[in-house]
């Protein structure tokens, strides 16, 4: 199916479905999500899209009364035939509801790294500013780590989320809409960041911006409905869409804002 | 049944060895003589060789575990206890399972035939005879205008103790006979108990027990005993067995005692141990300073 | 930072092995220690059912364990009537008051007050159950018989008092399940502006009805083997229990019966046998109220 | 859809008027029950306090209520201890036990095995504690004695066998309690990519903790509380309690001496007194528990 | 401070400050949003959207440690002499987090109509249609609205919550970010209804769109670190802003999208 693929593969979808109760959320969906490379799911909203990230990691399988088919394939590596916590750990997601911990925002830094056995707390406190700072967070928190996650506002736990997420270095990043309580400052702040971290990870990438999907996506996928529309690479999608749904659909974006 | 002097005993088992722990467990009714006894006996003493020098410097340790009269004979013959303390007379398969025993008798118990002091028919009769208190307690009369036809038409309401303790089998075998205590008297689960819920009804009748009675009679008449076949329940009648309704209190112990535990029990059978057994209203079973045995 | 590297070890080194061995030890302890009360009781209860029929032991109305000329007979549906009425009436009593005391302390008292009366609260549950009993002797039956509401101990004195006993526990559980619902919920409520009763009985209140039902189902578990308390206050006769006359609680049984049955004996393997009967009730009680969970959740 | 104008009337005419009295009502009500059980015990402690000072009472430990000739003294010292040190260290034990099987239930087993264990659980909480007594004095007691562990029933006995009775509630509030804790952070962990336990350890039991106080406070004041079980195991000495020795609870004092006391006689409020101590002491221990919990947070 | 008002001042707030703890969140803030207009506050992630709309319907006071000074007034009546239930009857809120009860989607949405009297079950029924279509969410549930609304999307929960909110007719409606997790037709979809709304109800909406704060604005305020940076009728604010922070503000927008 895909041609112009710039990367191999890190990321293959086949024939997957995902059920919840006896309803279909998502419709033998298979793609690629090449390596090193940012791929934008776009879509409009309750098509599936959280749904289809959260099938990829398994976390779905956490929900009651869900079930899914078809195989998720990690750098040749069949998902299902590893346990839950290691696809867990290689592949990393951010919700599109922040969730942070009710902890301090020290801690939900360090709750990773901490894991990951890196206990020295001044290495500890360089990599909490530097991830604070890409998504520009530390000039409004630097003198209250010590205080709740909670008590942020809703774009500060967004940004923290994402910044707690780059603790960790996953095999393959997925984001779920996370520049959505963001104004454009931190927005560019963010895009630059996964920009720049793509060259070394695999980005799958959720959002309603179409203009962001434009500045980011090396591929794209549109899904409606639960199955995939169309799918290319970023050019091919925003130049000349083969589907006319498609080209309502980013065409209506371009005019909205 | 035989007795023999505190002297006499102690130099017969001076050879016994020693022990510094002894544990009674059992019936309710004794307990709170032995606990009482245990813990002056250990205060004035503190040690052993306070009470024998003889003996060595232990902690004087005496243990009393209520529990039941079952629990007092099946805890002596497990061996989880010295001695089990009784408030009823063995039953022959348990005197079998327990072979080599004796039996110390420290107390009498006797059961009162008793209403609220309230009730009008204490001023009208002051004697029950067996048939009538039979009668009354099976379910054969019901109200009290039924015993006596100038008593207001009240239930009876009849008290009891529970099926297993002794009480209940001595009532059964002095009074009830082959009759079975009617299945609507309230079990009690002392005699304490027994006897404020009488105090507490007017028309109440229960078989509290001498020492319950007594006390509950002590700041006041709340309740009323009557005589029993023309036997007023008194100390005198209850000692000599002429006042019928009544059981044995004692503990019973295998083999011989040891030094210390018989200068325990030479304790219980002293003064002192008499005027406790008096004190909670019971009647003693001996005279002080005779150990009263029976194997 | 490699920590790709370090991940994999730690993921086998860590956790799945330690920690879930020290808790699997922990589990297989607590299972032994609870197997070992059920074996014991229904171990004891064992020579029982084997000579008694089981019909005999729940639908016989005559209980007599020892023999003093006129046979044995061990029925218990008598005890099983009240001890069952007793602790149904207390769960209703308790639930009554807990709900109104909980909503109280989870939505009209401040956070500072409730925390104020949650130690009164435990106060209650610790007081020993033989006080219960002997205010239930002396207050509740004595002014019972004195008003001529009933002649002696009823079955309504003792599931009055054995609801003050489980109260504290119920107001307790309810009211931190209730400030759980109230805090996810009472935002929303508030901005499309409704009154503050109106959201506790249309969405609060239902909410935290599926977290009432397993403090309750406890509750009555601890109804029905309370002792002491019931056991001086229900009147202990055989009859059939009526509210306002005397009934017998298994528990109260037992406690009776215990100290005096001679180990070994017939009565005794009886009273486990009772036992055993009171924990398949409350078993059985236990599995209805989830049902009846489910369903309403449904 | 003209709302506004209902809106106001509606508004005084609801809930704080009847659903807020309703409940006023209630509260009323159960104020009025608790307040009745505490000062009747109060109030038939009163002449005690009168009667004897608080530091003989509390310090002294001779307990010789009924003058047998040389004279009475009313010492509880040895009681209180032997009281804190049963509950505290079956609180120990319990906790120990509940949380490993708190943890299995909630974040090992399944909706449906954990729903399946709960009954078995309630059907613990049910058994009565006579039943309990007896196991302790038959199994447990014999056993150290056996084993020349202990020479008698023992402190260590008695709250080994406490804590099996109040495990059952232990378990079931905590489980419930990180379920609810788990829902809102294992996602949150999963992201993040590391395994079950560390999140169980870092994130969840941390968070449950606020959680647990309360259970604890009331197990520990059930346990305080606890009479016939520890009646019947503990050895009712009243010595200076030690792990392997003997001692005597003050419930188990009230349960032995209140059915003998002469009512109105000074043993009789004597033991009320202790009554009402050990509601003192319950009410101290809950106070420092929760500061100790807000300290914690902090 | 105000001069090209068109509408009657419909809320008037007065130097009101908020406090966290110590921390100050608001600083002396006054302005007015005119009556059947919309009012739009813009401001950074953090700068405290969110805290003010709380602190109007005095949602504010249910959160631990928290402090408001100054005087909100509407319709020239002081909110701090009602009730706290009477203020948020008349000044609504739509959360900036979506925050469906866990009841069905039809209980969702009669909820606050059964407070209001309306049981009648085919009245309910035609105002639940007509508030899901306006949003757009028809057409997704329709045959599921037995269903538990936390069984649905992100976006579509964000217009649940819009829909819900439209079954009551506060005086003013605030709403904080509404359109976050919306694609572009879902967008303009509330955006229209918003704007037909206004001409019966005050409107304040939060929003880090400066394209639908341009689209929707009567009014505009612009909100920095907790202080108004400016504030002015939308004309004057997107064509000749007077603060360069401003200027910037909005400029940083239009060249992201
Ligand atoms: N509960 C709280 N306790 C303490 N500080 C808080 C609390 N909530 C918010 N804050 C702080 O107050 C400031 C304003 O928060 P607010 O939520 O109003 O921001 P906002 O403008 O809505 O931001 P966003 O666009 O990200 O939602 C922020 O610095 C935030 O960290
Ligand atoms: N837990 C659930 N149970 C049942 N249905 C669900 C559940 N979660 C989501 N759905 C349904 O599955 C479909 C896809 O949902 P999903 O959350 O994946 O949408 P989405 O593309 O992320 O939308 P949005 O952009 O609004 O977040 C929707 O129709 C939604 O209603
Ligand atoms: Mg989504
Ligand atoms: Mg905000």
């Amino acid at each position: 199916m895909e041609q112009q693929l710039i990367h191999p593969a890190a990321l293959n979808i086949d024939d997957l479905s995902t059920y919840y109760h006896q309803q279909t959320a998502l419709h033998h969906l298979s793609f690629e999500a090449p390596a090193h490379a940012i791929t934008v799911i776009i879509g409009p909203s309750g098509c599936g899209k959280s749904t289809l990230l959260k099938t990829i990691n398994r976390t779905i399988e956490d929900e009651e009364d869900t079930r899914w088919d078809g195989t998720v394939t990690l750098f040749g590596d069949d998902t299902k035939k590893m346990s839950k916590e290691e696809v867990h750990t290689k592949i990393g997601l951010v919700f599109q509801t922040p969730a942070p911990f009710p902890f301090s925002i020290y801690r939900n830094m360090t709750y990773a790294l901490a894991y990951h056995g890196m206990h020295d707390k001044q290495q500890q406190c360089s990599i909490i500013e530097e991830k604070l700072r890409i998504v520009g967070l530390y000039d409004e928190v630097y003198d209250r780590l010590k205080e709740s996650a909670c008590a942020l506002s809703g774009g500060q736990q967004q940004r923290l989320c994402i910044a707690r997420a780059l603790t960790v270095n996953p095999d393959v990043l997925m984001l779920d809409e996370p520049c959505s309580a963001l104004d454009s400052k931190s927005t560019h702040a963010i895009e630059r960041t996964l920009k720049s971290l793509s060259k070394t990870t695999t980005i799958v990438l959720v959002t309603h911006n179409i203009g962001q999907a434009r500045r980011l996506a090396d591929k794209v996928i549109y899904l409606s409905d639960g199955s995939i529309v169309e799918q290319g690479s970023a050019q091919q999608m925003f130049t000349q869409p083969r589907d006319p749904r498609t080209a309502e659909f980013i065409d209506d974006i371009g005019s909205a804002v | 049944s035989s007795t023999s002097t505190t002297q006499s005993s102690t130099s017969q088992n001076a050879s016994d060895g020693f022990k510094s722990n002894i544990m009674f467990c059992g019936s309710t009714s004794l307990y709170p003589i032995m606990s009482s006894l245990a813990s002056s006996f250990t205060d004035t003493n503190a040690t052993w060789d306070k009470v024998d020098s003889s003996f060595p410097k232990d902690n004087v340790s005496i243990y009393v575990a209520p529990g039941g009269s079952g629990v007092g004979v099946s805890a002596l013959k497990d061996g989880t206890c010295d001695y089990g303390m009784v408030a009823r007379t063995l039953s022959d398969s348990e005197k079998q399972t327990l072979g080599d025993y004796t039996e110390y008798q420290v107390a009498k118990d006797a059961l009162t035939v008793s209403v609220n002091a309230q009730n009008p028919l204490c001023d009208i009769v002051d004697n029950l005879d067996t048939d009538t208190i039979r009668a009354i307690f099976d379910g054969d009369l019901t109200t009290w205008n039924q015993v006596d036809p100038s008593l207001p038409d009240q239930k009876i309401q009849v008290y009891i103790r529970d099926l297993s303790g002794g009480a209940y089998e001595v009532f059964q075998k002095t009074i009830m006979g082959d009759k079975e205590v009617t299945s609507s008297a309230t079990q009690s689960a002392s005699m304490t108990e027994l006897a404020t819920n009488i105090a507490n009804n007017p028309w109440a009748i229960g078989y509290a027990g001498y020492g319950a009675y007594t006390k509950a009679n002590k700041s006041g008449a709340v309740l009323h005993a009557f005589k029993v076949n023309g036997v007023e329940p008194t100390v005198d009648t209850i000692k000599d067995g002429s006042y019928t309704i009544q059981r044995p209190v004692m503990f019973v112990g295998k083999g011989t005692p040891t030094d210390s535990e018989q200068a325990f029990i030479n304790y219980v059978f002293s003064q002192k141990g008499y005027d406790v057994v008096e004190a909670n209203g019971y009647i003693p079973a001996f005279t002080p300073g005779t150990v009263e045995t029976s194997k | 930072m490699a920590l790709n590297a370090q991940h994999r070890k730690r993921l086998s080194e860590h956790a799945d092995t330690v920690c879930s061995l020290a808790i699997r030890l922990i589990v297989a302890a607590s299972c032994v220690i609870v197997l070992l009360v059920f074996v014991y009781i229904a171990y004891e209860a064992f020579p029982f059912f084997q000579a008694v029929s089981l019909s005999d032991f729940l639908g016989g109305t005559k209980w007599m364990p020892i023999d003093f000329g006129n046979g044995t007979s061990y029925g218990i549906a008598n005890f099983i009537g009240a001890t069952l009425m007793t602790s149904g009436l207390a769960v209703a009593f308790a639930l009554l008051i807990a709900i109104g005391a909980a909503l109280f302390l989870s939505c009209s008292a401040s956070t500072r007050l409730r925390q104020m009366i949650y130690p009164f609260i435990d106060m209650l549950a610790g007081v020993p159950s033989v006080i219960f009993g002997f205010i239930g002797l002396v207050v509740v039956v004595t002014f019972f018989i004195n008003k001529g509401i009933a002649q002696s101990g009823c079955v309504l004195a003792a599931s009055l008092v054995l609801a003050v006993m489980i109260l504290p526990f119920l107001v307790t559980s309810m009211s931190e399940s209730i400030v759980k619902v109230k805090k996810q919920c009472l935002p929303a409520s508030q901005a499309l502006g409704v009154d503050r009763w109106y959201a506790v009985a249309h969405s609060i209140l239902p909410l935290s009805l599926k977290f009432f039902i397993p403090s309750i189902v406890m509750a009555f578990g601890r109804a029905m083997g309370e002792t002491m308390a019931v056991l001086m206050i229900i009147g202990n006769a055989n009859v059939a229990p009526t509210l306002l006359g005397k009934g017998e609680s298994i528990a109260s049984l037992i406690a009776l019966e215990m100290g005096g049955a001679v180990r070994g004996s017939m009565q005794y393997h009886a009273l486990f046998a009772a036992g055993f009967i009171l924990m398949v009730l409350i078993f059985v009680i236990d599995i209805a109220m989830s049902r009846l969970l489910k369903k309403m959740q449904k």
